[in-house]
């Protein structure tokens, strides 16, 4: 109640740039990703198991044709200008999820602070504590953010029984008004911190991972501790070169980046996303 | 020598007669409007209550599109409330005489825009029936609103000026009160009595009325200005491309004032008909209040350009593409329009004779709102259609009649308090007009004996 | 631990909560108000709170992977791979994902139903069975059984079923089947199904084999295809070339794609096939016969009967030059026409010339359970089932697993035939079309409430066998059962003796198990605990399966191969009844989940479309979402328009798998089905239909649609980045390789 | 809209301290009051998952079958009529979270009943009570977010070598699902 927690917490929800620190920003934990285009092929498996585990409702075609869907992980399709014609390299497959920036856009616009930085990094959403002002998703750069412009569990399409049996406890069913998102299974995360805890240590590489990445048949999903240097991610993160708290990555300001191939997608923004891509490779031989 | 703001032999009575009149008996037009104001308020609360029941798909919204009319409505309504209070006080200090016939309704405007304003604020939220997590209350779960979000700047800076205008409006109002109770009888009197705070126009009142006036016309002046700068930088807070612009708040408050001239105008002329003002709201004031539009709406279109410069000189891509698609993509027939009213119609106003002419200053004036309120939704809406993201962007997005019928309820529910008011509160300040009088009056006893 | 314990282990609590959960955000701290139950005879490690996983096997698609299913208090709620199953690694695809969405559907059958008076009544099961009996015991060769293909010891029990009423009559029936593609295995490599080691091969070049969606096992492909392209100080990168009519998946990931003219694909690897021996090196692999056959086929023929010869044609025989090992795979789109055997042939011999044989392409290990081994289907099966009903030589029909009424051809005529037999009985889980034309309909436990054993029909390394065991209660506990028990039953009532020392299914398999246990690695002395093994891994390894080598044989090999086709100029357009991965053959279109994602390539949900190319579209005046109505000689159909550059010029595509008119609310009216307007064609060697062998005619019809996808709505043909760095692609020789570490 | 705002915050708070009607009314003050049976006892999951879950009907069973004095009273009875038809008791939850809401008991028990080794009355009590003095327990704690963040907020010395911070955690996300 005092004017002291007021400031504390107000501090909470400011995001401040990462300091390139990684142990000062994220002492135990910072959770990240590394998506491999190369071997991504864009076959939906992420995005089905991510309606398995985070009770994502189905919203119907009329629903989908007013681009009010849910999917918290979407495939995208590009192709090339000279694809038109014929595509000869085939198509350019992305998986795009929220990017979980460090300095994240959303966080700073919330009127109530129902979405800020946790100490593991996370972006997350509270969402009872959302009133639906929709700022975040007016303010993030790649639109992963989806709202509840219905009551989806009470349409009938979405949990005919008995299907609500197949929600997953660990995680709620959001009513109509409240705006969700990509967490990387948050509740997975703290299931296993709390484990690690109770154990007196800190959670184990592939101990915890995502139902997007836990699923990929090709593994082209890497999920991890960026804070623990040990980690698979970390690793690719520094065989790439791609450092989280640079909004241009040296090995780019050459020009050529040496046939490195991790970037971040609209890095520029200078919102320090968690989730490194890495580029997609095509044999011009072929 | 040039005419006068009006005759200067109307006796004292005879205001008094012709304002408390307004209070009494208006035209049957008047009770025309109100009803059809009454009409469009009632839609607005159908499409309101339809939406809290169904949830906010029912307005068209999507995913990018997740503001839309009510954002735009909502500037449009915080800018008309620019003009009253800003230029009321403003003039007030520069002492420029002929704000005196029409200070009072252009305040009352400001009061009722801003609560429109906040109307929309409201029906924009998921769940309004958790809104009060915005306020800033000490709780027990030692939770508090999230202070960097120019939303909360908005709602504070909004609920202050809201507060500070309806004192300076009551404070101004307060003589004229006290002579409604003089001439009223029934609840009138008992009414006005309690509003006219035992006003009995002794100089000790005078002092402490002028002294008291004054300081609120001068806390206001940078207030309002800030107002709309905080609305502004809801979007230049922003990242998104076409809201990312450092000369939004400037842009913004000119604009504000610029559609709150123009409504001037056409409530001028309104009340002037309905409750027969023809002898106070005389057409040089509406002349110079012409002038003063024509101004401010060279001042907005040079911002207005300016923005569209940095834009292109920039190397933003993504606002150029932006602003390429305004021009030319689905949204280009409303930005040409607003364009034009904003930044052509406004000439016409160079001719004296258009300037005298009614019915050309009401169409003028409806059309510059037009525009404003144009300009409100091309800066809200083509961002989402055409942001950063190639994946989400979508040109297929119109609002559904939802969001129409509640913008339509606003102005409705503008026009019911509006008139409401004017039909308790004289809305000519009957004090401040019969100063104008007096001291002409006296200066022409001086001419006279001169010559 | 046995059946009763079992049950009790997965005794359900909390399944009030589970509906409630659907109150969401809004409710506060309540007392007294839900209920809160215990299990009561729970084991050790039964925690509420606490997921448990158990082993099984997915039943979404032939392929076989093993799966984990998440339980919680008694509930299923989430299925993962099981990295103990070879096939699968611990992957899992959307289908599988998709699993749990079958047993939990609103729509399952709840009771069995007969047709009394024309409509169907609700029966009891006792009815039912005495029916059955009744209904078969004098059927003999007038009985007949139409199911999808089958392994394990479920297969066994209906062949001995089948056998024991007398008939010969047992169909195996697979939509999808890769028939054409295995009878030629057979006859060049000697083996039906061969391993290909895609994670060996330096350069693929697959003639419409769309081996990460839909085609064999494609979890387990995806896997080496990781392998596949990842560089390393042993190996490049691969490289995949991909030639078809229609962008598959793989294709979409293919380095080079390449539309070359349906049919045409035997020309185009005889003509490569010409050109390698024209190097000693490669002629040496084949005799000369075969050598004389293939010389008329010069890069200029390939260029004008395929319409992909010149520069491209070269740069594919490069690389084959330049990269071996290499793999050349033969698909569908090269298999179902008339020649379909002969284009097979044709890639099959250029696998041979590159000399892949024993390097990308391998013998699996022997199974050593002929009983119980895999029984593929393939579409003969359905003519002759057909044929049978026409005939009116079939009185009593049974179905399980398959929907003919729905996926059968409409020349068939399939669904008039149907009514000829006297008594239809569905196994089903579903009202589907073929439900709907029977006159009993039998409700099957879902594949999460059932046992059974299963053997792949592509096994990668070694043999292994994935058990499917109940990851739940039954729903219905009264009303659904397993057609193994109902089975069991029916043998009962026809060989007493030799059935009766099984009370249940369940007893069946484990016994079955537990007699083959001397046969599995590391299985324990002990039967039960033997047993607790087998259901807590989920997968048994058998101990040193015999190995096979391939001896290529290339005697009586047909390569005749037709001329060009002229152009049809009443029906311009070659008709592809493109797959989609998550419906597969339309036995998936009742799934919410998989109706809502969208199609990787055109991101088209709960909907039926057709593609066409850009460039052929402006030439008709066709723009998207244009309902088009599409003719054959044998029937039309109406759908919207899509642009899309993957094809062929004179080439359209329709997904099969939608335009159910039963199953459920969710497969119900969505879409159509390219199925009704196949020619009657058939595959010459095999019989197979030709599924790609339609041509159609297109017609613009006045109506219009807003086409439902999750791409945005721009203008422009086709969906690209605007220059913004999101997807960013380098050439592969300037990929920097680093060692693993 | 303040009224709108009132009627919310009021509905947040949960009648305390009411009595509420179990199939079994479970006498509490004689097992852990007159037996002193540690809680764990029969609440063992607490200890080991987020929630605390409900003791097996075979807990209650293994111990009564041996217990003959009681054998005839009515609730005992009950009890093994549920036993016999193996059907669940379907009890009525007293302390009853929101669904946003992850509360996890283990976490709370390990820390305070097993490294700072306080007594367990005072660790579960904390939260449900004294229940030595109830027979079905009763809702005393009013369990609202005030109440857990009261302690949350505030600083508790903790010795122990693995807990880095002095006080539960404070983030939304870690109780808010």
């Amino acid at each position: 109640m005092s004017i002291r927690t007021m400031l504390e917490n107000w501090e909470k929800y400011r995001t401040t740039h990462p300091s390139g620190d990684l142990h000062k920003d994220h002492p135990e934990y910072k959770w990240a990703m590394a998506i491999d285009l190369d071997t991504c092929t864009g076959c939906n498996a992420c995005v089905v198991a991510c309606y398995a585990e985070n009770n994502v409702p189905v919203v119907g075609k009329e629903r989908f044709e007013h681009g009010q869907t849910m999917h918290w992980i979407r495939i995208e399709r590009y192709w090339n200008d000279e694809d038109a014609d014929t595509p000869n390299q085939g198509a350019q497959f992305l998986p795009m999820m929220c990017q979980q920036c460090e300095a994240a856009p959303c966080e700073t616009v919330c009127p109530v602070g129902a979405t800020n930085h946790t100490p593991d990094g996370l972006n997350s959403q509270i969402y009872n504590r959302c009133i639906g002002s929709r700022y975040c998703s007016a303010n993030c750069p790649y639109k992963v953010r989806y709202f509840n412009w219905y009551d989806y569990p009470e349409q009938e399409i979405a949990w005919p029984e008995p299907l609500p049996m197949q929600l997953n406890p660990d995680i709620t069913v959001r009513t109509k008004g409240i705006m969700e998102k990509c967490t990387f299974c948050i509740q997975r995360l703290r299931t296993a911190q709390s484990t690690a805890r109770t154990e007196g240590r800190l959670v184990k590489d592939g101990e915890v991972t995502t139902a997007c990445a836990q699923a990929c048949p090709t593994g082209a999903i890497t999920f991890g501790n960026l804070a623990d240097p040990y980690s698979q991610v970390a690793k690719m993160w520094r065989q790439q070169q791609v450092e989280l708290h640079k909004d241009r990555q040296d090995k780019d300001k050459t020009g050529d980046n040496g046939g490195v191939r991790g970037y971040r997608v609209l890095e520029e923004l200078r919102a320090y996303p968690s989730i490194m891509y890495l580029e997609r490779v095509r044999d011009t031989n072929a | 020598m040039e005419e006068k703001d009006i005759r200067d032999d109307i006796a004292w009575a005879q205001i008094n007669v012709d304002v408390l009149r307004s209070i009494e008996k208006p035209r049957l037009s008047f009770w025309l409007l109100f009803c059809f104001a009454g009409c469009l308020f009632l839609i607005g609360v159908a499409c309101e209550v339809y939406q809290w029941r169904k949830g906010l798909g029912v307005a068209n919204f999507d995913n990018p599109h997740v503001w839309g009319l009510y954002i735009a409505s909502f500037i449009f309504w915080i800018g008309m409330s620019h003009s009253g209070t800003l230029l009321s006080a403003i003039l007030h200090i520069i002492h420029a005489d002929w704000r005196k016939p029409i200070y009072r309704f252009a305040e009352a405007m400001t009061t009722f825009s801003l609560m429109t304003a906040g109307l929309f604020v409201m029906v924009h939220l998921g769940r309004l029936w958790k809104f009060y997590y915005s306020l800033p209350y000490p709780n027990e779960r030692w939770t508090w609103p999230n202070f960097q979000s120019p939303l909360l700047w908005d709602a504070m800076a909004i609920f202050t000026y809201l507060t500070s205008s309806i004192l300076f409006l009551y404070v101004g109002a307060i003589p004229d009160f006290a002579i409604c109770r003089d001439n009223a009888t029934g609840w009138r009197k008992h009414f006005y009595s309690w509003l006219s705070l035992g006003w009995m126009g002794t100089d000790r009142q005078w002092r402490n009325f002028r002294v008291t006036y004054l300081t609120i016309a001068c806390f206001l002046i940078p207030l309002a200005v800030s107002v709309h700068s905080i609305v502004a930088s809801d979007f230049a807070m922003s990242q998104q491309p076409g809201w990312h612009v450092t000369s939004f708040p400037p842009y913004f408050v000119a604009g504000a004032l610029y559609s709150g001239c123009a409504a001037i105008i056409t409530l001028f002329i309104v009340l002037r008909h309905t409750f027969r003002f023809e002898e106070y709201m005389t057409l040089p004031i509406l002349d110079k209040i012409g002038r003063l539009t024509f101004v401010i709406a060279m001042v907005w279109t040079y911002l207005n350009f300016v923005e569209y410069a940095s834009v292109w000189y920039g190397d933003d891509m993504y606002a150029k593409d932006l602003l390429i698609q305004k021009a030319t993509g689905p949204y280009s027939p409303f930005w040409w329009t607003m364009n034009f009213c904003g930044s052509v119609i406004p000439f016409l106003l160079i001719s004296k004779t258009i300037r005298g002419n009614l019915t050309a200053m009401m169409i003028i004036s409806l059309l510059l709102n037009l525009g404003m309120w144009l300009e409100r939704w091309m800066i809200v809406a083509p961002t989402f259609s055409h942001g950063y993201y190639p994946w989400t962007m979508d040109h297929n997005q119109w609002p559904s009649f939802v969001q129409w019928g509640m913008v339509l309820g606003s102005f409705g529910w503008f026009g019911l308090l509006f008139m409401l008011f004017c039909k308790l509160v004289p809305s000519v300040s009957m004090y401040e007009v019969k100063e104008m009088v007096y001291h002409r009056t006296l200066a022409q006893k001086k001419y006279a004996r001169e010559a | 631990m046995n059946d009763i314990s079992r049950r009790n282990l997965l005794r359900l609590l909390g399944w009030s909560s589970a509906s409630l959960a659907l109150t969401g955000c809004e409710n506060s701290v309540e007392s007294g108000v839900e209920d809160v139950k215990s299990y009561s005879q729970p084991q050790d490690f039964m925690i509420p709170g606490v997921g448990i996983y158990y082993a099984s096997t997915c039943t979404q698609c032939d392929a076989g992977c093993g799966i984990k299913g998440r339980v919680r208090e008694g509930r299923i709620l989430k299925l993962e791979g099981s990295p103990e199953s070879l096939i699968g690694k611990g992957r899992i695809c959307s289908l599988g994902q998709a699993a749990v969405q079958h047993h939990y559907n609103p729509d399952r059958l709840k009771e069995p139903l007969l047709r009394q008076n024309g409509n169907l009544q609700p029966t009891t099961w006792a009815n039912a069975i005495n029916l059955l009996v009744e209904r078969t015991h004098d059927a003999g060769d007038k009985f007949a059984f139409l199911t999808g293909p089958l392994s394990g010891h479920l297969k066994v029990l209906i062949q001995n079923y089948v056998e024991s009423l007398g008939s010969k009559n047992h169909f195996i029936y697979d939509p999808l089947a890769n028939k054409v593609n295995r009878s030629i295995s057979e006859q060049i490599y000697g083996i039906a199904n061969p391993l290909f080691q895609i994670g060996e091969a330096k350069v693929i070049l697959s003639f419409g084999a769309d081996f990460l969606d839909t085609w064999n096992s494609p979890v387990h492909f995806s896997g080496q295809y990781a392998q596949f392209r990842k560089a390393n100080d042993s190996k490049s990168r691969g490289v995949l070339i991909q030639a078809e009519p229609k962008m598959t998946l793989t294709g979409a990931n293919a380095d080079r794609w390449i539309p070359i003219r349906p049919g045409s694909d035997g020309v185009f690897a005889l003509g490569l096939v010409n050109a390698l021996l024209e190097d000693p090196a490669y002629s040496k692999n084949v005799p000369a016969p075969i050598a004389e056959a293939v010389r008329g086929y010069s890069k200029a023929r390939v260029d004008k009967e395929a319409g992909a010869g010149g520069e491209v044609f070269d740069r594919v025989l490069a690389l084959l030059r330049q990269r071996s090992p290499s793999l050349v795979l033969s698909g569908p789109s090269a298999e179902g026409h008339v020649h379909g055997a002969q284009n097979a042939a044709a890639i099959m011999l250029l696998n041979v010339v590159l000399g892949n044989i024993g390097k990308t392409i391998t013998a699996p290990a022997k199974n050593p359970f002929p009983q119980i081994a895999p029984a593929e289907g393939d579409t003969a099966a359905l003519s002759a089932f057909n044929d049978g009903l026409a005939q009116g030589r079939f009185q009593t029909v049974f179905t399980y697993s398959v929907n003919p009424a729905f996926t059968a051809p409409g020349f068939m005529k399939l669904h008039e035939n149907l009514k000829k037999a006297q008594f239809r009985v569905a196994f089903a889980h579903y009202r589907d079309e073929t439900a709907e034309a029977a006159d009993l309909i039998l409700p099957l436990d879902s594949a999460m409430e059932d046992w059974g054993t299963h053997l792949a029909a592509y096994q990668p390394d070694g043999v292994q066998l994935h058990m499917q065991q109940p990851l739940m209660e039954k729903l219905y506990p009264d009303s659904t059962r397993s057609l193994g028990d109902v089975l069991l039953t029916l043998l009962k009532q026809r060989h007493p003796d030799e059935y009766k020392q099984w009370p249940d299914y369940y007893a069946y398999l484990k016994s079955a198990m537990i007699q083959n246990k001397p046969s599995f690695k590391d299985a324990a002395e002990d039967d039960e605990e033997f047993w607790y093994q087998t259901l807590s891994h989920g997968v048994l390894n058998v101990k040193n399966a015999q190995e096979q080598r391939i001896t290529p044989d290339l005697k009586s090999l047909n390569l005749a191969l037709p001329g060009s086709p002229e152009q049809d100029q009443e029906y311009p357009f070659q008709l592809v009844p493109s797959v989609r991965s998550n419906l597969r053959d339309g036995r998936h279109a009742n799934l919410p989940w998989l109706q809502e994602t969208p199609d990787p390539l055109t991101t088209i949900v709960w909907d039926s479309w057709m593609e066409i190319h850009p460039a052929t579209a402006q030439r008709l005046g066709i723009s998207e979402g244009d309902i088009l109505e599409i003719s054959s000689k044998t029937g039309s159909l109406k759908t919207q328009a899509y642009l899309f550059p993957g094809l062929q010029r004179d080439t359209v595509a329709i997904p099969i798998g939608q335009g159910h008119e039963a199953m459920g609310r969710y497969a119900k009216g969505a879409g159509v089905n390219p199925m009704k307007i196949l020619e009657p064609v058939f595959e010459g060697s095999t019989g197979e239909i030709a599924m790609y062998a339609t041509r159609v005619k297109i017609r613009k019809t006045n109506e219009r649609v807003n086409v439902v996808k999750d791409e945005g709505w721009r203008p422009g043909a086709i969906n690209t980045q605007l220059n913004r760095k999101i997807v960013v692609t380098m050439a592969a020789s300037k990929v920097a390789v680093f060692r693993e570490d | 809209m303040l009224l709108l705002s009132a009627t919310a915050l009021g509905s947040s708070v949960a009648a305390a301290g009411d009595k509420i009607g179990q199939p079994i009314e479970f006498p509490h003050d004689i097992h852990a009051g007159k037996m002193g049976i540690n809680c764990m006892f029969c609440h063992t999951y607490a200890r080991r998952s987020a929630v605390s879950g409900i003791p097996p009907l075979k807990k209650c069973i293994d111990c009564h079958e041996n217990i003959d004095s009681v054998k005839d009273k009515p609730r005992i009875k009950k009890l093994f009529e549920y036993w016999k038809t193996k059907q669940p008791i379907p009890w009525k939850k007293v302390h009853d979270l929101p669904d946003f809401v992850r509360f996890n008991h283990e976490r709370h028990i390990q820390r305070f009943y097993f490294q700072q080794g306080r007594p367990v009355e005072e660790v579960c009590g904390f939260c449900h009570g004294d229940v030595k003095s109830m027979t079905v327990a009763e809702k005393v704690k009013p369990i609202t977010m005030g109440w857990c963040v009261s302690c949350h907020e505030q600083d508790h010395h903790v010795d122990t070598a693995t807990a880095k911070t002095t006080n539960g955690p404070n983030d939304c996300s870690y109780c808010h699902k």
